[in-house]
């Protein structure tokens, strides 16, 4: 008989109850993870490998079903449960950190409760003792104040921190399983890395099994030796990082290799067949847009008559040609949604100028831009596809809208006509044009968002964030498409990324921004490759750096 | 709109207790709309021989204390009932719905004036105000609607303010308003449809409230005048007769009365649980 | 040891508990025997009856707090008590009689009678009492003019204890009007010891301080809640009541009221419906007494000045269209005294009296076409919400039967509160449901407020020049003139006639009692005598 | 703190401009009201002169917005008025009747709370079990009733069926007066004055009542508390709570329930302000000596000063009320006024 691994998922099938019937949610998963080891759990989005993690402590609810397969951990059966047998594992043996931790903390307790809380249930300390063991913890996971940061309520803390506070939370009862589903997802590169570099110091320290939970391959190739990959509630494939990535067997393997940017890939190897993309379009000296000294003040209301204002764009300029993509790059807060909101003219500026086409648009009021006739000249792809579209209005409302106010198109054929050709350009399905928006898939509506902002002819189009709620095999054919469209229709873009290798394969020029000021410009290349400031290189040094070729 | 349908399936059959609500709502409806023709007696007809009858096969809910049969008249109160609570309903989501909008969308001095009235007319006793104003106005049932309908109005203001100013920044309604969408179409296009879920919500709660609401006016002498029935005012006056043993007249009105409101609870509950994604799994 | 109801249980509890820790707040201290609990719809807003904006239940505390120098003889027997318009009786005036020629009235005062504080009543007292009431004015003073007494010059202090009222003529009804609740006699020393500059009369005090020599003094008013009056032990003007303490409670529901004295919890209940008293006199577990209100009516006004009720056959057609008896069934229970089919031409000079219409559609048909009027008209009928147990019905009933000769009708309901002003003061309601019933008991008397064009119970605006001049003539008449039987048969003939008021019937004042309990007196003022109260 | 402070401080100022509306409409409402309070005053049988005479005494025959000013000089000073009907001031009146409306209420949300919270955590536990079904329609016929009709009935049931409870007829019964004035309400002021006979007597009084309003205002408490804690069960910090092995109490109590209680407290404000009107019907079934059947007496009697008093003093409790929320909103979490 071969030796049991510590953690041993075996033949796991769960179904779940919802209101479309019964769905099977996981077919069949078979996982192994010995102690000491990280193993990466990677798949997109609704490929089961949360459900999975959460089945080991019994976390999917009342509405899942095992309905085969087993959980073996260190000799328990956990895929049946006693509430005593959770009790003692929770926490104690098997510890979770969440996606997201601003909300895994409790907003209304602080930091000691949330730690004593977690020591005095497990027994792992007195009251009196919980107050020394929980400064201890937190100076385990780096917390440089922990006398402050105890007293803290989850608001008073950045994600990071929050992060951190979970993490000390997980490691409390010195566990023997870390699970740590998507720990890093909606936090800046740059404490992304602090924090996956902690987990893998803590686990190697305790001697932890982590099993990380990602959409990321770079990342899980990068901290973990063992990979699984899911898809579809399925495991597809198995192996060592290094076997996964130079042997894939799976197509789907493959596939979502290629689709990880990297900083060495180019837009044509994100997909197996790449779009036939006619690169005729030559960048001119010819400025399409140009901003000087742009500022941006928001007023904060703070009691009476006290105004305090926050200063979000510090006098911020820049240019982008007609023809050209420039990026730009920055993490959450620094202001690049401002300023693409701005550009936009969906907001006022409160101070500088943006002359687009050679007028100065920025003294017109947004509210009166829509009356403008350069409205249509500048249109935006929003972040979220799923809240840009109306949800009550089908695919084919929601494209015709800025044909019908700003194009002025009022003959209902030629209105058809017009949203089946865009479709058409935008490789969208014409059968879909009577769907509603949350008929589609995250691709498609992408796609709408998409053609919407094209229907008019535009001359510059901001994108913002286009891809970043979109799972990466999809984000690969948007973004050739989007190239693809560049060069066809002669667009402008503006494109607003936190993603750096994103923003190196699909743009020609770089803005990078840091607390509403651009910190470094140039072209990808010179940027990327030598970085002059200090926060550039920061934010490139934290990116996953992983290559086959490193392996 | 199948995916609607199939999600208000889905709520349904997990609740029975709503199928039962929709099915009553039916009824009433019904009621309220062929009433009048189905009725075995007129039911503003007098006969003091027979007054105070208790129910019987010929008089299943008894008489009143003028012979007429309870039965037709608690049927036929349906259509003024509804009616009431209705137009009160709709008159005050009407005046709600645009101020809240208004408030919601363009925020500034009109949200500032707008939520000083809210705050004006909740801070006093809604009630008492109703009371107030069909004393001062007299009444007449349109005035018990207008009285009822700005008693209920800053609901509709508060919800449909908060619902329009947290979508007023939403990527779609950005997305419309580059696409040459006015902020005025915007709106009523894009916001307010939207914010019509929770306002359906209150729709249907309130139109139990103002059944409720009109009763309590009855029993105050507010209510509409005789020889109409309206089953408040029966509850109100059989109320008086329950002591002496002719509880028919206050339990039958009563139990009609309590079964619509509750209908509309229950109705407004479970388009509650339908339309608030937090309940939805 | 007394009885506790043994129902009554949280009160057991509630005794021994206080037996045991003997607390102030409980008050079972006296012997259920001497102690009566009356419930009532409402009470006293006032102690000073006086007082501009004082209510009619206020008026049980000038009856009971409160000597007057004469009352009214008590009629009937066992539970059916009525006071007797005809006699007067003293009260604090141990004697009197007519002097100088007829034109005053001198009184003896009980030289024994004190006030509450001990000081004795003189007649200073008296005239600064009634100098009060009929220089506030407001009711008071309309009240005492009605008895011809209008000015302080007319009151008179003989000696300590000799008065003298002087009357400008001689009238039949001075000696009457003063035995109602308004002429009380107020411990002057007290009054003014508490008057102020700005308010000479005292009203502030005496709004919550009664200051008197009544049967009962005041033990614990909270108003809108109850009222506890305690025996005044020294009381001379009349046999000592046998209750020490009566406590008088608002219970604004009738159900609850009867209730309360069905479950034996209250002693009395006034304010009973007709309903009530029907079906509780049926029972015969408890005394019901339910005698007719003297010199009152509940009935129909009909405006003239509503265009087709100027035509006196409009009039006559809607007293034939009224369905009398189904009124007189649906809306007083049968108690009463019916006011129609009388026989025409056979009138008495008696005040009520059934009128000489019936309920006859063909007939009322007929007249409305002879009046021009063959499609009938519109019109509202205004009740008084106040009085919703019998105007609903009634009007309710009457719309139906009005329908049949093609008159269309609306209902209003007016809250009592405004009634006062659109019937009474502004006199607008076209069609209206009506009660009005005078204190004395004369048919002139009756004449003279609701006939008399201007008047204020005249919420018909008949003007009738006849009827006017036989009022002015016959009012101060003495009952025996032989001119004053023909001089009211005229009036009541040409009011039947004309019927600017349709009456329906004489109502009936109901109480229950507990049995044992006895005494309840109905009197004219309707409010409650308790000083007549037995127990057994 | 000294934020949250500033921030009371800011609702005190805010209700200003309210309280003034308040002042306004009350004062055109009862202006609007019919029937003639000088007719009313002058008393039975007064003619048109001495109705006149009242009139200018009152000062009804000045213009409306002297009239205003008049009206509003008196009230900064304090006087509210002699109402009509009782012929009280009415500061007297709102003085010794809020108590008991106050006393009243508070017992009535008390019992509420009590049956109510557990009710909804319970459902939200299971959602959608029999236990959800049962009390959703428990408490949603609660408050589908007229609460007129819910207080005869329990009136009719339990005083003149079965007997075991005491007579509709106000706070005390007719053996036993008022305890000496202290707070004005009877159960604290019995209780200080330590007579418990009293005590009981009051409690006894209050059941039926408070049971009335209490029915009535179990549904908004157990839906909110229920839909809080569907929210806050579903949230990720309960999730998290529950994975670290917390026990299933703590988890729902303190981690689910405390925060479920936020919303709860503001709904808690709209249902406290929402029985002190429904305790106007409630008070006068019962004959309860409040200023709610205080103000149903004034209003159907055109009584202005007491409409008016009552009307303020209802806006006042309701701001006050709300304030009194929004502090403890602020004691319990710690982020608001940071």
């Amino acid at each position: 008989m071969q030796a049991r691994s510590f953690l041993d998922i075996n033949r796991l099938s769960l179904e779940f109850k919802t209101r479309n019937g019964v769905v099977p949610v996981l077919d069949n998963v078979s996982m192994q993870l010995n102690k000491g080891e990280i193993l990466g759990v990677v798949g997109e989005s609704g490929s089961g490998k949360s459900v999975t993690a959460y089945s080991i402590l019994n976390l999917n609810g009342n509405a899942s079903t095992i309905t085969a397969g087993s959980i073996n951990f260190d000799g328990l059966l956990l895929h049946k449960p006693s509430s005593s047998l959770l009790r003692d594992i929770r926490g104690r043996e098997i510890s979770i950190i969440f996606q997201n931790p601003m909300s895994t903390l409790n907003p209304i307790r602080s930091v000691r409760d949330h730690l004593k809380d977690m020591l005095t249930a497990h027994a792992q300390s007195t009251q009196a003792g919980a107050e020394k063991k929980s400064l201890a913890l937190l100076e385990q996971v780096k917390i440089r104040d922990p006398e402050r940061v105890l007293d803290a309520y989850p608001y008073e803390l950045s994600g990071g921190m929050c992060q951190r506070v979970v993490i000390a939370l997980a490691l409390a009862c010195s566990p023997r399983l870390l699970i740590a589903d998507e720990p890093t997802t909606g936090l800046d590169v740059t404490t992304q890395k602090a924090i996956m570099t902690l987990i893998r110091e803590l686990a190697l320290k305790h001697d932890v099994a982590v099993m990380l939970i990602t959409h990321d391959l770079g990342m899980a190739a990068e901290y973990c030796k063992n990979i699984v990959v899911m898809e579809k509630g399925k495991v597809v494939e198995k192996g060592s990082v290094e076997k996964l990535f130079k042997a894939p067997e799976h197509a789907y393997t493959k596939k979502l290799i290629a689709a990880t940017p990297t900083a060495q890939s180019e837009l044509d190897d994100l997909t197996p067949d790449p779009m036939l993309i006619a690169k005729r379009l030559q960048i001119t000296d010819d400025k399409i847009l140009e901003v000087n000294n742009l500022h941006k003040l928001y007023g904060v209301k703070k009691g009476f008559s006290k105004k305090e204002t926050f200063h979000a764009v510090k006098g911020v300029s820049f240019s982008i040609k007609r023809g050209e993509c420039v990026g730009l790059v920055g993490e959450s807060g620094c202001g690049k949604s401002t300023i693409s909101r701005m550009v936009a003219k969906l907001d006022d500026l409160s101070d500088g100028h943006i002359i687009f086409d050679g007028e100065d648009i920025g003294s017109i009021k947004a509210k009166d831009f829509i009356n403008s006739n350069m409205r249509k000249d500048i249109q935006m792809v929003f972040q979220d596809p799923s809240g840009s579209l109306n949800p009550r209005h089908t695919v084919f409302d929601a494209i015709v809208e800025p044909l019908k106010h700003l194009e002025k198109i009022s003959d209902k054929k030629a209105l058809h006509k017009r949203v089946l050709e865009l479709c058409q350009q935008v490789d969208l399905d014409a059968n879909l044009i009577t769907r509603l928006p949350h008929q589609l898939s995250g691709g498609q509506k992408a796609r709408v968002g998409i053609a919407r902002a094209i229907a008019v002819n535009p001359k510059l189009v901001i994108l913002d964030e286009p891809t970043s709620a979109l799972d990466v095999s999809v984000q690969a054919i948007v973004l050739q498409l989007l190239e693809k469209l560049r060069h066809e229709l002669g667009l402008s873009y503006l494109f607003v990324s936190h993603d750096l290798n994103v923003v190196r394969l699909f743009c020609q020029r770089v803005l990078v921004m840091c607390n509403g000021e651009i910190v470094e410009h140039g072209e990808v290349n010179d940027v990327f490759n030598m970085p002059t400031n200090k926060y550039t290189q920061a934010l490139l040094d934290a990116i996953p750096h992983f290559s086959v070729n490193n392996l | 709109m199948k995916n609607w349908f199939r999600h208000t399936i889905y709520i349904f059959s997990e609740n029975p207790v709503s199928i039962f609500a929709v099915i009553l709502f039916l009824l009433y409806v019904t009621m309220a709309l062929v009433g009048h023709w189905l009725v075995p007696y007129d039911p503003y007809l007098t006969n003091t021989d027979i007054a105070l009858q208790p129910p019987s096969v010929s008089h299943w809910f008894g008489t009143d204390h003028l012979g007429r049969d309870v039965f037709s008249r608690v049927v036929i109160a349906t259509r003024m009932d509804l009616g009431i609570a209705f137009s009160a309903v709709a008159l005050s989501a009407l005046v709600g719905c645009t101020l809240g909008s208004l408030a919601g969308y363009f925020g500034g001095w009109a949200d500032q004036i707008i939520g000083r009235f809210t705050d004006i007319v909740m801070a006093f006793p809604l009630f008492v105000l109703a009371m107030g104003l069909v004393a001062a106005m007299g009444n007449t049932v349109e005035n018990i609607i207008y009285a009822t309908a700005l008693i209920n109005i800053p609901f509709y203001i508060r919800v449909s303010r908060s619902e329009v100013s947290v979508r007023r920044n939403l990527p779609y309604v950005q997305a419309a308003l580059q696409s040459g969408n006015s902020h005025f179409r915007a709106l009523a296009m894009h916001i307010f449809p939207n914010t019509l879920p929770p306002l359906m919500v209150q729709l249907s709660l309130n139109s139990g409230w103002a059944i409720l609401n009109a009763a309590g006016l009855s029993f105050i002498g507010l209510g509409v005048k005789p020889p109409e029935a309206e089953w408040g005012i029966m509850v109100a006056e059989g109320a008086n007769y329950m002591i002496s043993g002719e509880w028919w007249l206050v339990l039958f009105p009563g139990l009609v009365l309590m079964m619509a409101v509750f209908c509309f609870n229950l109705l407004g509950d479970s388009l509650r649980d339908i339309v608030d994604p937090l309940r939805r799994t | 040891m007394y009885k506790i109801s043994s129902k009554n249980f949280k009160g057991k509890w509630a005794f021994i508990l206080a037996a045991a820790i003997s607390v102030s707040s409980f008050v079972v201290a006296d012997p259920r025997k001497e102690s009566l609990v009356v419930v009532t719809a409402s009470g006293p807003n006032s102690m000073d009856i006086h007082r501009s904006g004082t209510n009619r239940p206020s008026y049980q505390v000038a009856v009971n707090m409160y000597d007057r120098l004469v009352s009214f003889g008590i009629k009937g027997s066992g539970d059916q008590l009525k006071y007797d318009s005809n006699v007067i009786k003293p009260e604090l005036a141990a004697s009197w009689k007519l002097v100088d020629d007829g034109l005053a009235y001198e009184f003896m005062l009980r030289k024994d009678a004190t006030f509450w504080d001990g000081s004795p009543v003189t007649a200073d007292d008296v005239k600064w009492s009634f100098d009060r009431a009929v220089s506030l004015g407001g009711f008071p003073s309309v009240q005492m003019k009605a008895g011809g007494m209008t000015k302080p010059e007319q009151f008179v202090v003989v000696d300590k204890h000799t008065f003298k009222v002087v009357m400008e003529r001689a009238s039949k009804l001075t000696l009457p009007d003063l035995a109602v609740p308004v002429p009380i006699i107020i411990n002057s020393k007290v009054a003014k010891a508490n008057a102020t500059d700005k308010d000479p009369w005292a009203t502030e005090y005496l709004h919550k301080n009664p200051a008197g020599g009544g049967a009962y003094m005041l033990e614990n008013w909270t108003p809108g809640q109850q009222l506890i009056y305690k025996r005044f032990d020294n009381w001379k003007s009349g046999t000592l009541p046998q209750m020490k303490r009566v406590v008088v409670r608002e219970v604004p529901s009738a159900s609850t009221r009867r209730a309360l004295v069905e479950r034996g919890d209250a002693d009395v209940s006034l304010d009973l419906p007709n309903k009530d008293a029907k079906e509780l006199a049926t029972k015969g577990k408890l005394t019901v007494s339910g005698t007719s209100i003297d010199n009152t009516i509940h009935a129909v006004g009909l405006n003239v000045d509503f265009g087709p009720f100027k035509n006196k056959k409009v009039r006559q057609a809607i007293a034939y269209a009224m369905p009398y008896q189904k009124i007189f069934d649906a809306a007083a229970y049968g108690r009463g005294e019916p006011m129609w089919g009388g026989t025409p031409g056979d009138v008495s000079a008696t005040w009520p009296q059934p009128f000489p219409y019936d309920t006859n559609i063909e007939k009322a048909k007929a007249l409305l076409i002879e009046a021009g009027y063959p499609d009938g008209f519109s019109v509202p009928i205004s009740i008084n919400l106040g009085f919703a147990q019998w105007t609903e019905p009634t009007a309710i009933l009457m719309q139906e039967s009005l329908a049949k000769i093609g008159i269309k009708t609306s209902i209003n309901k007016i809250p009592g509160a405004s009634w006062r002003t659109k019937a009474l003061v502004e006199k607008g309601l076209e069609l209206h449901l009506k009660n009005f019933g005078g204190w004395l008991n004369y048919p002139d008397y009756y004449f003279f407020w609701a006939y008399i064009k201007g008047h204020l119970f005249n919420s018909m605006n008949y003007d009738n020049a006849e009827v006017k001049s036989l009022v002015d003539v016959t009012l101060p008449m003495a009952v025996d003139n032989a001119q004053y039987e023909p001089n009211v048969k005229r009036m009541i003939s040409l009011a039947m006639d004309d019927v600017p008021l349709i009456p329906l019937w004489q109502p009936t004042l109901e109480v229950a009692m507990q049995p044992g309990v006895s005494g309840y007196v109905n009197w004219f003022h309707r409010q409650l005598d308790i000083r007549s109260f037995t127990k057994e | 703190m000294k934020n949250k402070l500033r921030l009371i401080g800011q609702r005190l100022l805010l209700a200003v401009p309210v309280i003034f509306g308040v002042v306004v409409i009350s004062f055109l409402l009862t202006r609007a009201l019919p029937g003639d309070p000088a007719v009313y005053f002058a008393g039975d049988m007064a003619d048109e002169q001495s109705i006149q005479q009242t009139r200018e005494k009152l000062g009804l025959d000045k213009s409306l917005p002297i009239q205003f000013m008049a009206y509003f000089n008196r009230l900064l000073e304090g006087d509210l008025g002699v109402s009509l009907s009782t012929g009280q001031s009415v500061l007297f009146e709102l003085k010794s009747r809020l108590p008991a409306s106050l006393e009243l209420t508070l017992i009535g949300l008390g019992l509420a709370l009590i049956i109510a919270v557990p009710l909804g955590i319970l459902a939200a536990i299971n959602p959608n079990s029999w236990i959800d079904h049962l009390c959703r329609i428990l408490v949603t016929a609660g408050v589908s009733m007229p609460i007129f009709f819910t207080g005869l009935f329990l009136v009719f049931i339990f005083y003149y069926l079965l007997q075991v409870a005491p007579a509709p007829i106000g706070r005390l019964d007719f053996l036993f007066l008022p305890p000496p004035h202290v707070t004005g309400f009877y159960l604290i002021d019995a209780a200080l004055a330590n007579d418990w006979a009293l005590f009981k007597a009051a409690l006894h009084q209050l059941m039926l009542p408070a049971i009335t309003l209490g029915i009535f205002a179990l549904a908004p408490i157990a839906r909110m508390t229920r839909g809080a804690m569907l929210v806050s069960l579903g949230s990720e910090y309960v999730k998290a709570a529950t994975a670290n092995g917390l026990p299933r109490k703590k988890v729902i109590l303190i981690y689910a329930f405390k925060n479920a209680a936020l919303p709860l407290l503001t709904t808690l404000g709209m249902v406290f302000s929402f029985l002190l009107g429904a305790n106007v019907l409630v008070e006068k079934v019962f004959a309860w000596p409040g200023i709610g059947s205080f103000a149903i007496e004034a209003l159907v009697a055109s009584d202005y000063a007491a409409v008016q008093g009552f009307v303020l003093t209802m806006a006042m409790l309701f701001i006050f009320i709300n304030l009194l929320i929004d502090m403890v909103y602020t004691l319990i979490d710690p982020r608001v006024g940071n």
